[in-house]
């Protein structure tokens, strides 16, 4: 009887808890259709994975207020608008550049934090104090990949594949060729356009160059073109290739040409070591839960990261006031993330050294798979 | 006084009304016919109403006022935006529309004039803080002379210090989209010019071209140092751009200039080189400076639309110039009505509505969701189609074009509805792309059901609304006409036909 | 009247000189390269060729169907860089997902044998000849069954997603196109272009979002080595099947236009509509199978573009570029000429292959590759100033 | 001084010689008709001296002054005007429109001053519909009132050979060229025509230069008139002698050797020289 008692006093109490409990809203947008949309869904699925494991924060609900940026500005910039009138506390988003960069230009003035999962365009925490990122910048992604041609692959002379009308591209090709300069290594720049399938004009450039390695900054849409065009004119080069050719379909056209294509990209729970690959194995197991494994990519860790640091912050500001928030989160310091540890003290936004990946494409049986070289970061 | 153009009153009034009847029987005295009274008697429309439609149109002015107010003080901030979008959308169609409606020439290459317009004003009005910033970054193609391109330092060389602080931002604003006009238009002429040997769509195809190789070359080592190449520039300031008031004022001055110059001898003259260029050129009319100039001022005002746009997106890059900026515009003016400024401007509206609270569109739902909405709008083609057959008196009235997509309709609905349990119907599809399917059925079925858009080529106005015909004949005109007709009839002025076609005897 | 005032007058010489003086400067290129670096070798020069060449029949494919609307109705179908692409992604359908479930195959083995009827159609010329429906519903049953069983070759999917192709090319002309008849020539085109937004978001919707792998058989990807005045040329078989299919096609289509009922009645058409219609030519269906033969000829193009690059690129924005590019080469052909339109896309393919390999990247030079996108159009503007009528085509301006 | 002067014009299409070597002069007031059977370059030589065509050799010579090699906007400047044989009217836009369209040339205003519609420009538009009425009510009440703003294209026929009329007379020009005014007209409106087209002269002070097929019209006003047969003049003189000149009578009627059956030759005469076969149907009215 007693018992029972205790127990209904104890619903009761739960339940007025239940409903006094409010909600906090974060605003998650994303390229959830439009030609970025896979990457973009599996980084939602990374928040909503991320939000399933840790729902409240201060004993509040939170809610998330999904909005699709249709790959678009204009669209990115309507879901920032839609956030602002919603009150949201914080915001989570978007993938690339393109679409954060706009609505960074909305959420800076109304001073509403905004964590970026994908950009890794240094302009994009440049737009003001609001604004941060879980991925390293195309700087460092620029530098861990020329060091890495000069020291491991002993290259002394690399030929840039860059997609001249990309934002992303130009930038890290140029970050690479500053840096394996200053190495000592002598480069050129190879141009093409997005959509570009006959690589001949650009080939012909490289015959007379000579290159002993080859540095791919493009998209898997023109790698895929790329890679076996190569190959088939007889060059034999390493190729590397920067984080978006992480793709599995990327290889899957060209024969055997893509055989030893490595790349550099987001950590994986295998690059990354001590703890961090804990958290990291202990997070996929949570997500097959939910989702199939084609879908756990760095983008998800890094989207769950976006949700943690969020909910860090605002337990550690111990309200939803957006100045406290962005404070916190501009305090933090060695937060223990799902895609490594995560400083945001003294930086622009961007997290200090993050750890990436290197790997390569294998062709096991009857389709292609990604093998986890190593974990690379700068010495 | 006689003859008074269309021409004297500042509002919209003269607009479709143009000028009017009044040779009421002018010495309509049977069988004579005296052409100084016509002259004299004749006397534009408009004017008898003029106290009237002055008087709505402060009307109609001060609600949109009261709107904008609301609006701009209202609590969603997404609302304001999208009416700003729809003000800068609204200035590229209403410009495109001057080439594309008034002089009907098709040009496709207006996002071209918006991505110099737009990349001009935003390297003016960077501020300095964010120019700094870019010449730190490792990674700025920028010139020092690129960088050195700002309003801002020209005011402060000029010693107007006072025109360079936050507050007067606007100032420098409207020097900027000036300058990015005008070099818009100086390229609107450069364009203009293969105008004078092309005719129709080998034109349409050149203007094309040109859009894509200003994207295409502005990203090329031969641009990049005024583009940045791709990497463009963010932090363009977005106060005017996102400002409600601002946007729709340039919108009022683009809608003043496109209404006068649409209703002037030069609006005329354009409209002639639409209807029939040989014509036109055996009339006197130097078609080839009137083609240019049609499309210097549409690119200027297509180069303000890009300056705005840049300011409301806040950053100048590529890939906000794309085909498909243009593609929407010409949703708008079609679908609007090509050649009318308030039917473009009602497709603005349309479009705008779509691309942003379209987003349902695009979610993901299940298959036989999908199937039963494929279903409602081949029943509603179906429908569309016997109405419109009923309404042209088409017979048979159930032909194929009703029947079959009915009866696929129904299918449809049906499958949907009664196969929900089927596990092939649960599979969940995402509705990618679903607003520009929309955007270009509806396009499409305007195409084919009504290719002159909703509006036409008429305007709106008062006399309209009030049902005031000017091609009408008066009682007297059409006994007249009929005794023209035949004379031996004169007197029963009901047996002529009203469309006043001459019968052969 | 002197005789001679009937002779027109024209400078045959002009275009002998032009020709020449040009492979004069290409020469004299070559030797000029070859001087600065060694890499720029007889076995660069012909591979540049050969690709070229490759290049060019898959724009003169599509350039072909372009070409063949316009003549017929003065129409840029703007579409047709989507139709290409539908039928790139209906070969890999057919190339890499086949055997169907059984009502896909179903569906599927209908369009087939719709566009078989079609096709004895134009050699019975009537469809309701048992002849022709007892063939089409073979051709379905037989393709059903091997839709649903088995694995097709490239050989099949590429015929098969013609017939798929050209049966969507000719229901486009019947849904989007004939209603507009005798509409304004920019209504026409702008018709056209909502046809080809839709087919691309369309192909977003239904395909993918994201490139697509196309696995051609190996043996035509793998490494193919010549020798070249003892110098190595790489490449692929693909480089010989590419401009054979194209000349088979082309020779195919040639003959269909010159020496059938159908084709002659399609040059009628193309001369004057309306008279062709009082001559008792079905104009309609003339119309109709130029699209089923257009959109034919850009799917064996799509589907060998699909097979020399290894992937097709997402639906939205795989057709335009090489669309518009093939547009060009019509219009430097001439557009409404056949000749030209091949004459046109093979000129593109050494414009944007062959030139740059004239003016590769040097120590002194940065070369022009980045510009070569921009070369089609440039020609095309150029040509449309100098001459609108192409290089073979006819006169089309208006009458007074 | 002549107006008009045609000397030793050619001009060939392809291989076709359409105009050869053809000279003649139109003075000022004069009222001249090109007749030839069909074919015979009778619109050729309105295009070329409109401008449409440029000559192979030869000029042509308006009060003096060359019009080779002008485009068709300058020569209209120059004083020339026409009319279409098959109506290239603005069809969308209304008759005024029609009409004020051809005195743009005139306009001296820039586009900015029109979009302010400054005072100069608005006395200007002013007179322009001043002088649009004026050409219109050339036509008595037809093209006045409700007409004024119907577009051309609900008009009928006739009507719009008016409208054609007066947009070429409202382009201020001295010398008019006027491709078969009276096509698709009735008897009765025929009459009228030939009136007009005599009372434009005489009160307008135009000069007019025709292409017409009925005969009666051409007799009816033609100071001179000028017969083409493939590209050349046969002749050229007043009516009554051209019409008798054997060479003319064999271009419309072939040879009497030719095995041209007697009813078509009749039927040719008919056209040729007796009133128009709708001379009946006016006896009925």
């Amino acid at each position: 009887m007693r018992r029972i008692a205790v127990t209904l006093a104890f619903a009761v109490v739960l339940g007025g808890l239940a409903l006094a409990q409010g909600t906090i809203k974060i605003g998650v947008f994303l390229e959830l259709s439009g030609r970025m949309a896979v990457t973009g869904n599996d980084t939602l699925y990374g928040v909503n994975v991320a939000h399933e494991q840790q729902p409240t924060v201060n004993g509040l609900n939170v809610e998330l207020s999904v909005c699709d940026n249709a790959s678009t500005p204009e669209g990115a910039i309507a879901c920032a608008n839609r956030f602002v009138d919603e009150g949201v506390v914080a915001v989570i988003g978007s993938y690339s550049s393109s679409h954060s960069i706009p609505a960074a230009g909305v959420l800076q003035p109304a001073g509403i934090v905004m964590v970026s999962t994908g950009s890794t365009n240094p302009a994009t925490t440049q737009i003001g104090d609001y604004i941060f990122r879980i991925p390293y910048t195309d700087q460092f992604q620029g530098a861990v990949a020329a060091q890495y041609a000069y020291e491991d692959a002993g290259a002394s002379s690399v030929a840039i594949f860059r997609q001249q009308d990309d934002d992303y591209s130009v930038g890290l090709s140029g970050f690479f060729k500053d840096a394996f300069e200053a190495m000592g290594g002598r480069t050129t720049v190879l141009d093409y356009t997005a959509n570009t399938v006959d690589f001949s004009a650009q080939l012909n450039n490289l015959r007379s160059f000579n290159p002993d390695f080859i540095y791919f900054t493009g998209f898997c849409a023109e790698a895929a073109s790329l890679v076996p065009q190569l190959r088939q004119q007889g060059f034999t080069q390493a190729i590397l290739g920067g984080d978006a050719s992480d793709d599995t379909q990327c290889p899957d056209g060209g024969g055997t040409a893509f055989e030893g294509f490595t790349f550099t990209s987001f950590g994986e729970p295998e690059v990354l070591s001590g703890a961090a690959a804990e958290r990291a194995a202990e997070f996929r197991e949570a997500f097959v839960k939910s989702y199939t494994l084609e879908h756990f990519t760095g983008f998800t860790l890094s989207g769950a990261d976006a949700y943690k640091v969020l909910v860090q912050a605002i337990t550690d500001a111990g309200s939803t006031d957006h100045a406290a928030v962005r404070d916190a989160l501009a305090n933090l310091k060695d937060f223990p993330g799902v895609s490594g540890d995560i400083t945001y003290v003294g930086t622009d936004g961007t997290p200090a050294n993050r750890v990436m990946g290197l790997y390569a494409y294998q062709f096991s049986g009857n389709s292609w798979t990604k093998a986890v070289l190593k974990g690379i970061s700068l010495n | 006084m006689s003859a008074r153009p269309g021409a004297g009153s500042g509002d919209r009034s003269d607009a479709g009304a143009g000028s009017g009847v009044g040779a009421e029987g002018a010495g309509a005295v049977r069988g004579t016919f005296d052409p100084g009274a016509a002259v004299r008697a004749y006397r534009p429309h408009y004017l008898s109403h003029r106290v009237r439609d002055s008087l709505l149109t402060l009307a109609a002015l001060a609600a949109l006022i009261l709107v904008l107010f609301l609006v701009d003080g209202g609590a969603s901030v997404k609302l304001k935006q999208v009416f700003a979008l729809f003000a800068i959308w609204g200035i590229a169609t209403v410009s495109l529309n001057l080439v594309n409606g008034v002089t009907g020439i098709l040009s496709l290459g207006h996002h071209g004039f918006m991505l110099i317009g737009g990349y001009v004003t935003g390297l003016l009005i960077l501020p300095t803080a964010t120019r700094d910033n870019l010449a730190r970054s490792a990674r700025s193609e920028l010139s020092d002379f690129a960088m050195g391109l700002s309003v801002e330092n020209w005011f402060n060389a000029l010693g107007l210090d006072s025109l360079t602080t936050p507050e007067t931002l606007w100032v420098r604003f409207l020097v900027a989209v000036l300058i990015g006009g005008i070099v818009a238009a100086l390229f609107g002429v450069v364009v203009g010019f293969p105008s004078l040997r092309l005719r129709g769509d080998y034109l349409a195809i050149v203007t094309f071209a040109f859009g894509e190789a200003v994207r295409l070359l502005a990203s090329t080592p031969m641009l990049s140092s005024f583009t940045n190449g791709a990497l463009g520039f963010a932090g363009v300031p977005s106060d005017i751009g996102k400002s409600v008031w601002w946007t729709f004022g340039f919108l009022a001055i683009t809608v003043f200039v496109m209404a006068r110059l649409k209703f002037s001898s030069y609006g005329r003259v354009l409209q002639g080189i639409r209807e029939d260029e040989i014509a036109s050129e055996a009339m006197g009319v130097n078609t080839a400076y009137h083609k240019v100039l049609a499309f210097a001022i549409s690119a200027f005002f297509a180069g303000v639309a890009g300056g705005l746009w840049v300011s409301w997106v806040g950053t100048a890059r590529l890939d906000l110039f794309l085909f498909f900026l243009t593609f929407y515009f010409l949703v708008a003016i079609s679908v609007g009505g090509t050649g009318s400024i308030t039917g473009v401007l009602l497709g603005t509206a349309l479009v705008v509505w779509v691309r942003q609270y379209g987003d349902p569109l695009e979610q993901t739902y299940p298959l036989s969701t999908w199937v039963v909405a494929a279903g409602v709008v081949l029943v509603a083609v179906a429908l569309v189609a016997l109405l419109l057959r009923r309404v042209r008196r088409l017979t048979p009235r159930l032909a194929p074009v009703v029947y079959v997509p009915a009866a696929l309709g129904l299918v449809a609905v049906l499958v949907g509805l009664l196969g929900k349990g089927m596990p092939a119907l649960q599979v969940t599809w995402q509705g990618f792309g679903m607003r520009a399917i929309t955007l270009s059925l509806l396009l499409m079925a305007i195409m084919i059901l009504r290719p002159v858009g909703i509006m036409g080529r008429r305007e709106f106005t008062w006399a309209w609304v009030f049902r005031q015909r000017l091609d009408e004949p008066t009682e007297d005109e059409r006994a007249q006409d009929a005794w023209l007709s035949n004379p031996a009839l004169g007197g029963r002025a009901g047996t002529a036909d009203g469309g006043g076609d001459e019968v052969d005897p | 009247m002197a005789a001679s005032a009937l002779v027109p007058k024209r400078r045959l010489w002009i275009p002998w000189l032009v020709v020449l003086g040009g492979l004069g400067l290409v020469t004299w290129r070559m030797f000029y390269l070859h001087g600065v670096n060694e890499a720029f070798n007889a076995a660069f020069f012909t591979g540049a060729v050969v690709r070229s060449l490759q290049l060019g029949s898959l724009y003169a494919l599509i350039a072909l169907g372009y070409t063949m609307v316009y003549g017929i109705i003065r129409l840029i179908n703007f579409a047709h860089g989507e139709v290409f692409m539908v039928g790139a992604f209906a070969a890999y359908f057919l190339f890499s997902r086949t055997p169907f479930p059984w009502p896909v195959a179903l569906l599927v083995a209908a369009a087939i044998a719709f566009g078989v009827l079609q096709f004895l159609n134009f050699w019975r010329a009537d469809r309701r000849d048992p002849v022709v429906l007892a063939g089409a519903l073979v051709v379905f049953a037989a393709t059903a069954f091997a839709l649903a069983s088995t694995q097709l070759g490239w050989f099949w999917a590429m015929v098969a997603s013609m017939f798929v192709t050209g049966v969507l090319g000719m229901t486009i002309d019947r849904v989007a196109y004939r209603p507009l008849r005798g509409a304004p020539r920019n209504s026409m085109l702008i018709t056209a272009i909502a046809v080809s937004f839709f087919l691309q978001n369309f192909g977003i919707l239904a395909f993918s979002n994201r490139q697509t792998p196309f696995r051609p058989p190996s043996f035509f990807t793998g490494l193919l080595q010549f020798e070249v005045f003892g110098e190595p040329l790489f490449t692929s078989w693909m480089i010989v099947l590419v401009p054979a299919v194209t000349a088979v096609l082309v020779v195919a289509l040639t003959l269909f236009v010159t020496r059938t009922r159908l084709g002659k009645a399609m040059r009628a058409t193309a001369q004057d509509a309306e008279t062709a219609r009082m001559m008792g030519v079905n104009v309609d269906r003339v119309i109709a199978t130029t699209f089923l033969l257009g959109s034919m000829l850009a799917a064996a193009a799509g589907v060998m573009w699909g097979m020399t690059f290894g992937s097709i690129n997402q639906p939205a924005i795989f057709g335009i570029l090489p669309g518009i590019k093939a547009f060009a080469a019509a219009v430097i052909g001439g557009i409404g000429s056949l000749p030209g339109a091949v004459v046109g896309g093979v000129l593109l393919g050494f414009l944007e292959n062959f030139l740059t390999a004239l003016f590769p990247r040097t120590e002194y030079f940065a070369g022009i590759t980045e510009y070569k996108d921009t070369f089609a159009f440039l020609a095309m503007i150029v040509i449309l100033l100098v001459r609108p009528s192409g290089i073979v085509g006819e006169d089309l301006s208006e009458k007074v | 001084m002549s107006m008009l002067e045609l000397a030793g014009v050619n001009r060939s299409f392809g291989g076709l010689q359409a105009i050869t070597d053809l000279s003649f002069k139109l003075g000022e007031g004069e009222i001249v008709s090109v007749i030839g059977p069909n074919g015979a370059g009778k619109t050729t030589v309105f295009n070329l001296i409109t401008g449409v065509y440029k000559p192979d050799s030869g000029d042509i010579l308006f009060e003096g002054k060359s019009l080779t090699g002008l485009r068709p906007n300058a020569i209209v400047d120059r004083g020339v005007a026409r009319t279409f044989q098959n109506l290239r009217l603005f069809t969308n836009l209304t008759v005024l429109e029609n009409v004020l369209i051809p005195q743009h040339h005139k306009l001296r205003s820039t586009w900015l001053s029109s979009v302010f519609r400054t005072p100069g420009y608005l006395a200007q538009e002013r007179r322009m519909h001043e002088a649009a009425l004026e050409k219109l009510s050339f036509f008595g009440p037809r093209l006045m009132g409700f007409r004024l703003h119907q577009p051309v294209q609900v008009l009928s026929y006739a009507n719009r050979r008016r409208t054609e009329m007066a947009r070429a007379m409202a382009t201020g020009a001295k010398l008019l060229l006027l491709d078969e005014p009276s096509a698709g007209m009735n008897p009765k409106e025929t009459r009228e025509i030939t009136e007009i087209i005599r009372r434009m002269r005489d009160e307008g002070g135009y000069t007019i230069l025709l292409v017409e097929h009925k005969m009666n019209l051409v007799k009816d006003i033609s100071d001179r008139v000028i017969v083409l047969d493939y590209g050349r003049k046969l002749a050229e003189g007043a009516y009554a002698d051209v019409v008798n000149d054997p060479a003319v009578i064999e271009a419309y009627l072939g040879k009497r050797s030719d095995k041209t059956s007697a009813v078509a030759r009749a039927r040719a005469a008919d056209g040729l020289v007796a009133d128009e076969p709708g001379a009946a149907g006016e006896a009925r009215s």
